[in-house]
This record gives C-alpha cells, structure tokens and sequence, in this order.
C-alpha cells in the first residue's frame, strides 16, 4: 500500500484506525437481519459522524434563521455559520478563496451549471467536448443537452483493454485544437481507477480546453488540492474554481442571486450568490463545513492511506474467490485504484448478490451505479460494487467476502 | 503619517469594547448627528456604496495645495450614518497616497465589529473599499500630467478647500438619477485566445484587474511563448521557468469613461505595478468603456 | 376574526393554542441579549418542532442511505421514508396522486423549473406572461429570463390604491388570449393580501392561460387545496400539479432523472424523477413529512383561525403605534389579509428599527424582502416586516409592540 | 373464476408468512427452477418489463378455443425470476377478460412483499402490469372481427395451444434488437387549444388514456360548449352543470403501430368505457402512431 506522505502512521495503528474512528459513527452500531450491519455502499452516500448530526440539530434547536437578508442576532448566527462553512470547504480543496466555492444541491447540479452556462455561452458548432466512456449520467446527460442545443460534438476516451483505466494514449490522440471542455471522472465510481489529473489538465490547456474534474469519489477520500489539480472546476457536491465563475451568465432566477431587480429587468450580484437562487441548503452547509472540520482533524493523508490499506485487502480476497471478475486496474497497476470494488460473479445475477448479502446485514450496491455506457462497454448490464469507507474495518471485508461465498452457493447449490 | 487607529483613537476609547451594544449604539447615533451634511446631490449612483443594508453615499474633496482628501457621508439609516461618521473623522486629512494604503483590518481595531450584524459588517467594509477606490482615482491621476480639470462637483465650493476636484471617480456621469452600469450587467463570455492555461502572474494580475476595473470583459493573454527566443527572459529570477514576460489585455469597464488613452493605461499600469515591477516586461493593451465596445 | 369551517375551538381555547403549541418547539426557549426572544420573521423561515428535528436525527442515526437504487435494507427504509413524504405532501395540499408532487431546492427553483421547461419550449413573441408588482423576486426574474428568450411580454397586475391589494379589475382588463401564463403570488410576503385563487384560475381558464401561484406564504399557514385553487402548478417549497408535468422537457441532466443513457443521448424517465436529478434531499424530504404530520394533527383550520386572530390583535396594536403606517389591506378588508405585517415608522430607518429591537430579542425582518419593484410601487426603499406564526402568542405582540415603542424614542429622544 | 390469489393458494401457503426472507428467497428458486423456458427470441423489446432492477421478459399465448391464456416468462435475476413465475403459474388459464379485472392488490396477498425491497416490489407489480396490457390488448381485439390474425410469434408453435396468437401487442415490432419508442423519448408541447381548463371528467378521460396509451401527444379539447343547444344533455344527471359531453381527441401512440384506424378506435373507447357509457355522448377521434405523426 501507498504511504500517506506526511507522518504515516503505521500500518498497525492504521489498521486501528478503523475500529477507532467507526465509533464517531452511531449509524453503524446497528442489526440488519440478525448480523451486526456492514455498511460497504459508500460510493453511493456515506454516514455522518456525531459531530455533523450534532452540528445539524444543534442548528435547528438554537439558530435556524434565514441567512445574508435578516439583521437579528439569530440571522447573524446563521450567516456567520454558513459562511464559515464556504471558508472550511475552501480550506479543506485548497481553494484559493471561499469565494470560488458554490454550494449546489448536489454534483448532478453543479455540472448542469457549468453545461447550461458556460458551456451554452461558449460552444459553437463544431467544437468538441471530451468525455470518457467512464463517465457517471451526471457528467453524461449535462453535456448531451447543451450538445444539441449548440451544435457541439461529443468525444469518448475509451478504456485500455488490460487493466480498464483511462487510456491516456487515446486521450491524446482524440485531445485536439477542436476540444473546448474536457470533462473527466477523477476517480470512477465503478472502477475504481484514478485519473491523472495533472496530465489531463496540462494537455487540456495547452489546446485551450477548459478542464472539469468530477471529484465526488475522490474529494472524500483522498487529500485533493485544486490548485494542484489544475482544473478549471472541480465537482463534488459543490465545488467550483472561482474565476471562471465570474463571466459565466446567471442561470437560475430569483432569491439571493440578483443585485437589482425592477419589474422587467435585473442585474446580478456577484458570485458565488449569482449562482446561489433562493434560500439555500443551510442547515446542510452548516453539516459539511463540521464534515471538514472532522475529516482534516482525522487527516486526509491518513484517511487516504488507511483506505489504500484497506482496499488492497478487500481486492485481494475479493479475487480469490472463485467465479469473482473485478472491474478496473489492481491496486498495483497504473495509477492504482481508490478502495472500492465493483465485480460479478459468474452465472449469479447482481441484484441477486446483493439481496443475499443484504440478509447477512452486509449492504453493498447493485445495478448499473449510474454508468449505463461503462457497463455496456464491459458488455454487462449490472455490477455489485463494495465500497468501504474510513470507519470500515479489514474484519468487515472478511466477513462480506464470507457472506459474499454463501450467498454463491446459496444460487449454485 | 498618523495612522486612522490613532485619528480614530478619540472615538475609539469611547466606543468602550465592554459597553452593551445598545450603548454602542447611541455612540453611533451621537457621531451621525455631528456629521457635516451630504447635499441631495451628491445622492446619486457614483457616490452610492453598494451591498449595504441601507442607503449610504460619500464623497471626497482633494486640498490640492495640502494633498489631503475631505470626506462626506450621508446615509438614511441614523445607525449607518455614525459609522459612515468614524470613516469620515478617521480618513479626512489624509493624502490620496496614505488612504490608498491603509488596510481593511484597521476597521476591527474600532471595536465596533462585535455589535454589528454581519450585513451591517459588510457595509462597513464595502464604504471604505469605496473610499480607497476613489483616493486611488485621484492618486493615480495625480500621477501624471492631470491635464484638463474634468470639471468641479457640484458642491466643491461648499466645503471651502483650496483647489476642490470632486473625486467621485473621473469623467463618470455626474448628477441626475442615471444609474451606471453595474458589473454583472453583462457577462464576457471567455475568448479562445484566453482559454489557455494561466501562469500564477497571469492570475495574479487577472484578480487584480477584475478587483479595480470590475470589468465587463477581461481577456489576458500570455504572449510570452511568441517571444521565447528572449533567453534572458526565461532565466530572469521571478519570471522563473514559467517565463510570463509578455501579456496582451484586452479590457471593457466603466470605469475608463470620459478618460483619454492615456490616464486609462496608467490606471492599468498602477494597479498592476507589482507584476510590472517584476516579471512581466510587456504589456500591450486595449482599453475600452461598454460604450466603445458596443456592451450596453 | 374568521372562525374555522370544522368545529373550531373557542377564542379562548385558540389564545391558548399558541402557548400550548410553542412547548413543541425547542429553540424559541433561549435568550437574546438577556431577553427572551420573540421570533417574528417568520416570512423569512419558520422554526421546526421537536418532531421534525426528532426525524432528521433519527434519519442520519438510523438509516442514512442513498434512495430507489439500493438493495439492502437502510436503503430500502429510505426509500419508503422519502416516497411516504411525498405522499404526505400530497395529502397535505390536497394534490391527486403523489406524482404531481415535484421536490425541489427551493421555490426558486421550482418556479425556475416550470419558466425553463414549461416556458422556453411553449412562449413564442407576443405572448403574454401575466404578473403582479407585489411579486416575489423569485416569481419575476425567472419570466424576465424567459421573456427574454422568446420575445414573450411581461405585464404587470397593480395595486388598489385604497386597500393596497391586487387590483383584480385591472387584472381582468390586462387578461387577453395573448395571455399565455398568469403567475401571482397567494398570499404576498410583503403587504399580507390574499389574491382570490379561484376567481384568477377561472378567468385565465376561460382565455387559456395556465396559472402558477407561489403558495410560500399559504400553504403553511392556512388550508390550502390544490384541486379547489384550481391552478396549473402551486408552488410552495417544492409543489406542482401533475399532468402537465408529462409535457414539460427535462431541465438539469443527471442521476435519477434518465431512463436509458447511451454515450450520445438518453432518454428520460417520468415525472416526478424526471425533475429531481442527482442524489435528492432525503433527510429534508422525510423532515417535510413529518412537518406535514405535525401541521394535520394541530388541524390548519385551526391554525388558520388561530393565526387570524394573532394577526388582527397585531394589526390593532401596530396602528395603534403613532407614526407607523401598516402596508396591504386591513384584516378586515377585502378578503383580508394573513396575520404578517409590513411597515415603517416615520423618520426611522427599518434596518435601525430591526436592530433595535433585536437588542429587546425580538427578530423581525427589514429590508425590501425580496420585493424591490413592490417597495418601489409604494415609493420606499425597504420596511420592517412582523411575521407571527403558530407558536407566537399575543404577548409576544405585545412585548414587539412595546419594544418598538422604545426603539423609536431611542431615535427621536 | 377462480380468483388468482386461490390459483396461487399452493405456492401462497408454502410461502409461509412467518418464513425468514432467506427461505423466502429460496422458493423462489424453486420457483425459477419449474419455470418452462422462455426461447431467446422472445427476449425483445416487446416483452420486456420496464422499471425492474434486472431484466425481465413475459410473453402470452391465446388458446382461442379455451379462450385462455398461458404465460411464459425470463428473467437475469434468478429471483426476480421466481417472482415471475409465481405470476406466470397465478394468470396462466385465465380469459383476457378475467386478467384485465384483476386488482393489483392480489400481489400483496402472496404474501411475498414484506421480504422485497421498493425496487423488487415495484418491478414486480410492472410485471403484472405489462401481463395485463397484453391481455386487454387481446381482449379489445377479440371484441370486434379479428380480421387477418397478424402472425404466429416465433414460439407460437411450441407449447402446443390449439390456435396460439402471441399476444404481446399486435403488429408491434417483432424480434431483433430495434427498441420501441419509450414513452418520455419526445415531450408533447401543450397545444394551444388543450390548454383550456379541464372539467372532472376531461380529467378522468386524459388519465386512462394515458395510462393506457402513454402518448407521445395527447389532445383532449372539450367541445361541450359548441353543443350548449343540447339542452336535454345539460340536465342529464352525470354530465351535471359542468356538461362535458362532446370531445375531440387527438393522440399519438406506439401502440397503433399495426392497427386499423377501428381497431384504434376500439382501444381508445374501451379505455374510456365508463366515461362513454356516462356523461361522454361524443367523441371525436384522430389517432397516430408516431411515424404516421412524424415525431420520431
């Protein structure tokens, strides 16, 4: 495994990690079925520790206000917290102000923002948009649409055929002066593979593409400096490069975002406002600045490489079982490849899978996890994908790799 | 240079941090009441501070002979209007040069920051950022050959300075209800050209722009790989590998109105000095107001 | 005051329901600057009972866990838990399946989603979008965008000059077959004046005009009924009818929102997924639905009447203030108004009054709330807005009332 | 007739409630396991079940002599197989005309739904939903001459019915991979005329058609108002003050491919049979497939 670069831990007291930090999360101390609950669907949402539960109903129980528009004392505490959150996420990605960070409802929005602005704005007939075959239906449809509205032709990046990453080589062969975006997953959410963010932004600019990053598995996972990614926006949740920010049109109307409204016409304020229609999610930014606050206490390095550790662990005796195909590069391979795992097992429907692990208190996902063009590419419909997160521990990989071979044999006996 | 702490040092010990804030208040109150009138026109969109939870409007007058800025306020919120107040007591009698140099920060020293809401904050601050702006007008003006007086305000005789210039901003429309164009009205879509990747200069002097132009389009494009062949370019220090040397700007603000070529490229010049003091060695420019470039 | 249609408690037994229901709600017991505080923005946002705190936390406890797409067991509750608040909203504003029921971020948004979907793909030039000088921001920008973009007409309904109500002869004379769209708000945030929802939904009918009514500040606060409005979509937080929701084109692409996606198209699933794209806000969904249940089991008519009460005995005292001038019509007026109060004190800046009396603990807004063409109308650049809600008692009017008192000879002592 | 939930009455008693959902699961195994074969062919667009998590196939067969129905079915998923079969062995034996009658609810007298997730349980209920589309297909074609029976299905021949017509919606495009235009591929723009306000009726009418039609378009014009001289029709019970007596109908459906303009017809009045036999005396009738109406 990886060593975090700064101070690394052993990987004995890594291993501990685990086991200390599940505590902070009350969710998991659950049964599911009888078992004790393994919770291995990161990929899809993952739990909050204390600290953020407490952060939200510590909210709602003493300042629930409306935020940036009142001028009494709970209104002040509101804002004050909102804000602070901006500053917390600006910190915890390495932006270089608060003020490049956009809160969306989610990543899905966040990228139809930049399609339905920047990229209405901008793409002529013509110019090219560079996607991957790897892409989530968030970073596929965006793109889709403002296609067909301007004329703008889609490109994929295909998969090598060994070890199922980017290929880089074809990435540079489809990158030309013609490409005004290149809009890549930083690290798949099915397979797990990592994308070289540096080349790709290098490459991208020196053609004068601009550069977005779908960060939602890599933000939570690993330490991620977007001054070192290069990107012009990252995604993840809600996270956004500030500068661009500022000649792209307002999208949609009303609340927060607007300076001067008369009855035909307004002018809009500044961003991240202009983006911000509405009274926002507080209560919720509120949550994720105290998710950040827990993360950097923890240490990103560390997170980092314990979830090396542990995802090496979990495909290694996720391989041996027998009938088991994992998609995306091994740990050792390439780039490497986040601890997640998304896999079939022969002759055994996905959803079968993971309705059996289910009774062993063992949650993982199945279907096609949003990649409907990536599971066509491998020729499958579906997959199971486990993915741990920090609070899962390498007992737990053994017992879903225990449940996942009974639940085999309960099909095959 | 008397420090706007220390000038403020009067009002500041009797802005006692212990004091409830509903005394604070009243302090706020006693300062508005002793603040010199704005007269009603002065009340139009140049003077206007933007982003307050009221409205607020100031003005400054340049003692030529003297090199010290008056101020002005008004505000119609009697609570805005005392801090309005500590801003105007605090900046009068200093040169253009010294206000210009000033940070926000000295505004936490007046202690009032505790007692104020943080859109109350925000005003506060955004009435100072409009002060420095408009000493910076003037103290990049004075810069070079002022040429022709763009003509008095309409109150300069009535505060009795010397050689009063009116210093709300150069050649932009006076008087009259017409609001000025705002930043963000229109939004410049990015060029091609200036889709390239940015050097750390490059953003740097891009961020500096957009904070004293806020322009309403902004094209910066890094000319230096035209001119690699400079190989003492490349090695010199601060350019580093990078080698950002040559930039081509293109810029739309209202903020060039009723300006001649010149004034606007010093104004550029001066609000890039740092970049140009070090590696940047050239800059090609196209300046224009909305008007010119066709944008309103 | 109106009583309530079903078996409404005395007046007696109604003064008693403020002080009864508060106890439900945790965080109006503190402390603001040594008074207890006395919330009255809530125009702005209204506070959660135990109940719906009870389930958020219990939510992010219990069974946080991504909805539709999961297998295992947390997913499955969530699911129920989201789709069972759907229905509870359904039921709450009367709507005719849970399908008509669309979740958004915010009204904003929702408004936004009908203006870019519904208007962009059915406005052509010359078209009519029929609008109030009381509305909402969020109710006029939206249409300036899409009246923009397809050379459509906006037109404005404006007051009565005595009752400073939505003048309806004039809304008749301005209702043409040119009229494509009339959107008015229900009940204004600003002047409290109730529009007559059924008389505005037949007329625009009878041209064939849709109608959109921002319900913000009705649906919590009195019995409201989709079917019985009679309008095309409500909006209120997150509410649209159905039927014409199969009409309407995709708007953000991503998540939940596609049935089948190829590298280049897809195709979209029905509504409401259709217009939910990306990972929804599950735990707010469930925590609506719980407000839904707390709200049905106090009976809106209650609240209704009770709130009527609340507001009459705000008027009376407010008037009764020298120097204040009230906004909107009297209770007694027209169809009357909600309890809400706007207005201004003569020489006194509303900021500075809301400051004031934060220093007494009452919360108030000031400002233009979000209404600056309306403010403009009345030739004021912002007032001060008393908002009560269920929880607020007429002592607590009685304590605002006095306080004011006193924030007024603090300025003109 | 017996009900389904009594045809099921042996699997429903061996599901015993009180079963652990793992035993649970392993009935339906052993459901799957006596499911007859549904040939690959069968595997098309037509047969197949939208909305399941897995991919799942149904298929029916006519006896005309019996006038009843025997079903076939596949799935990936060998549980969602075994719910498949349990629908398969429920329905088979019925008359189109008692499978269009049944209640979705019998599902949850299988006892089967406290051990399925919201996605399997949904996907379950679009399996009987599709089964019943294809019944009440047969159903309204039987109702009038049948006309030139459109073909046997590639399995026709196999499980041996005295006169089998595949059943899965006649002339719709059989075999190969072409998948059929899904509802929600082209959104119908509100036409100017429809967007008059609808009466209950109206209201009733547009939500069986769609449902039974899932239209690319769908006008409904109620036309009651050009007729207000039928002065019996007004007071006549049903139709009420409101008076929506006379429409005309516009619509656009994958499911006319193949059809007569009477057999289209024919579907749309047995959809809307209650309406028509109530307050409706009037309906006026454009129908299209999505070709014939050029949107796709």
């Amino acid at each position: 495994a990886r060593q975090a670069s700064s101070a690394p831990p052993s990987l004995q007291s890594q291993q501990a990690s685990g086991e200390l930090w599940r505590r902070d999360f009350p969710i998991l101390d659950q049964s599911v079925h009888g078992h004790r609950l393994v919770y291995l669907d990161n990929g899809a949402t993952s739990q909050k520790p204390e600290t953020v539960i407490r952060a939200l109903d510590d909210y709602y129980r003493s300042y629930n206000s409306n935020v940036h528009r009142g001028v009494h004392a709970l209104s002040a505490r509101a804002t004050a917290a909102y804000e602070s959150a901006r500053e917390k996420v600006a910190a915890f990605v390495g932006a270089a102000s608060s003020r490049e960070i956009v809160f969306t409802r989610n990543a899905s929005e966040a990228i139809n923002l930049v399609a339905q602005t920047w990229g209405t704005a901008t793409l002529r007939p013509g110019d090219e948009i560079l996607l991957s075959v790897a892409e989530h239906h968030s970073n596929l449809v965006p793109w889709q649409m403002v296609a067909q509205r301007t004329g703008a032709v889609l490109r994929h990046v295909p998969l090598t055929k060994d070890t199922e990453e980017l290929d880089m080589a074809a990435f540079h062969d489809l990158l030309s002066p013609r490409t005004r975006l290149v809009a890549l997953v930083h690290v798949s959410n099915m397979l797990g593979c990592i994308a070289p963010a540096a080349e790709i932004c290098e490459a991208a600019h020196a053609v004068g593409a601009r550069v977005l990053l779908d960060c939602c598995q890599s933000v939570p996972n690993m330490p991620v400096d977007v001054g070192r990614l290069g990107a012009d926006w990252i995604v993840a949740s809600a996270h956004k490069m500030y500068e661009l920010l500022e000649s792209m049109p307002p999208w949609m109307g009303g609340g927060e975002m607007i300076q001067d409204v008369f009855l035909d016409r307004s002018t809009y304020a500044a961003p991240p406002s202009r983006f911000e229609a509405g009274t926002p999610a507080i209560a919720e930014a509120i949550g994720l600045g105290a998710a950040c606050d827990y993360l950097t206490t923890l240490g990103m390095h560390r997170v980092d490489a314990y979830e090396r550790e542990l995802g090496a662990h979990l495909h290694e005796q996720l391989q041996a079982v027998p009938g088991v195909r994992i998609y995306g590069p091994g740990p050792e391979e390439g780039v490497g490849r986040a601890a997640l795992a998304s896999f079939n097992v022969d002759g055994i429907h996905p959803t079968d899978i993971s309705t059996i692990l289910d009774q062993s208190g063992v949650a993982v996902r199945s279907g096609h996890m949003c990649t409907q063009p990536l599971h066509r590419e491998l020729g499958i419909s579906a997959s199971v994908r486990a993915a741990p997160y920090l609070y899962n521990t390498k007992h737990e990989v053994d017992v879903f790799v225990e449940a996942l071979k009974e639940a085999i044999s309960f099909f095959t006996m | 240079m008397a420090t706007p702490a220390t000038r403020l040092g009067v009002e500041a010990v009797r802005a006692n941090p212990m004091a409830p804030p509903k005394a604070r208040y009243k302090q706020l109150l006693h300062f508005a009441s002793r603040l010199d009138p704005l007269p009603a026109e002065f009340h139009t969109p140049e003077h206007k501070v933007e982003g307050c939870v009221s409205q607020v409007w100031v003005a400054a007058q340049l003692d030529r002979a003297a090199n010290t800025l008056s101020w002005r306020a008004d505000s119609d919120s009697q609570l805005t209007k005392g801090l309005a107040a500590l801003l105007v007591v605090g900046l009068s009698g200093l040169s253009p040069q010294e206000t210009v140099q000033i940070s926000p920060d000295f505004i936490t020293s007046l202690g009032f920051q505790q007692a104020l809401t943080p859109s109350r904050n925000n005003g506060f601050l955004n009435m100072f950022r409009l002060m420095q702006r408009k000493a910076l007008d003037l103290c990049l003006l004075q810069g070079g050959k002022a040429g022709a007086s763009p003509g008095h305000g309409p109150g300069a005789a009535t505060t009795g300075a010397a050689a009063g210039e009116e210093a709300a901003g150069p050649g932009r429309p006076r008087g009259g209800g017409e609001a000025a164009p705002q930043p963000g009205d229109a939004a410049a879509e990015p060029s091609a050209s200036e889709q390239q990747h940015m050097g750390p200069v490059a953003a740097s002097m891009r961020r500096k722009l957009q904070d004293a132009f806020q322009p309403l389009r902004l094209e910066l494009v890094d000319e230096s790989g035209k001119h690699a062949h400079h190989a003492g370019v490349r090695s010199m220090g601060k350019a580093g590998q990078k080698g950002e040397t040559h930039f081509a700007l293109s810029i739309v603000s209202p903020r060039f109105q009723g300006l001649s070529t010149l004034k606007r490229h010093r104004l550029v010049y001066a609000s890039l000095a740092e970049e140009l003091a070090g590696s940047v060695h050239a800059l090609q420019m196209n300046t224009q107001t909305p008007e010119e470039a066709g944008v309103v």
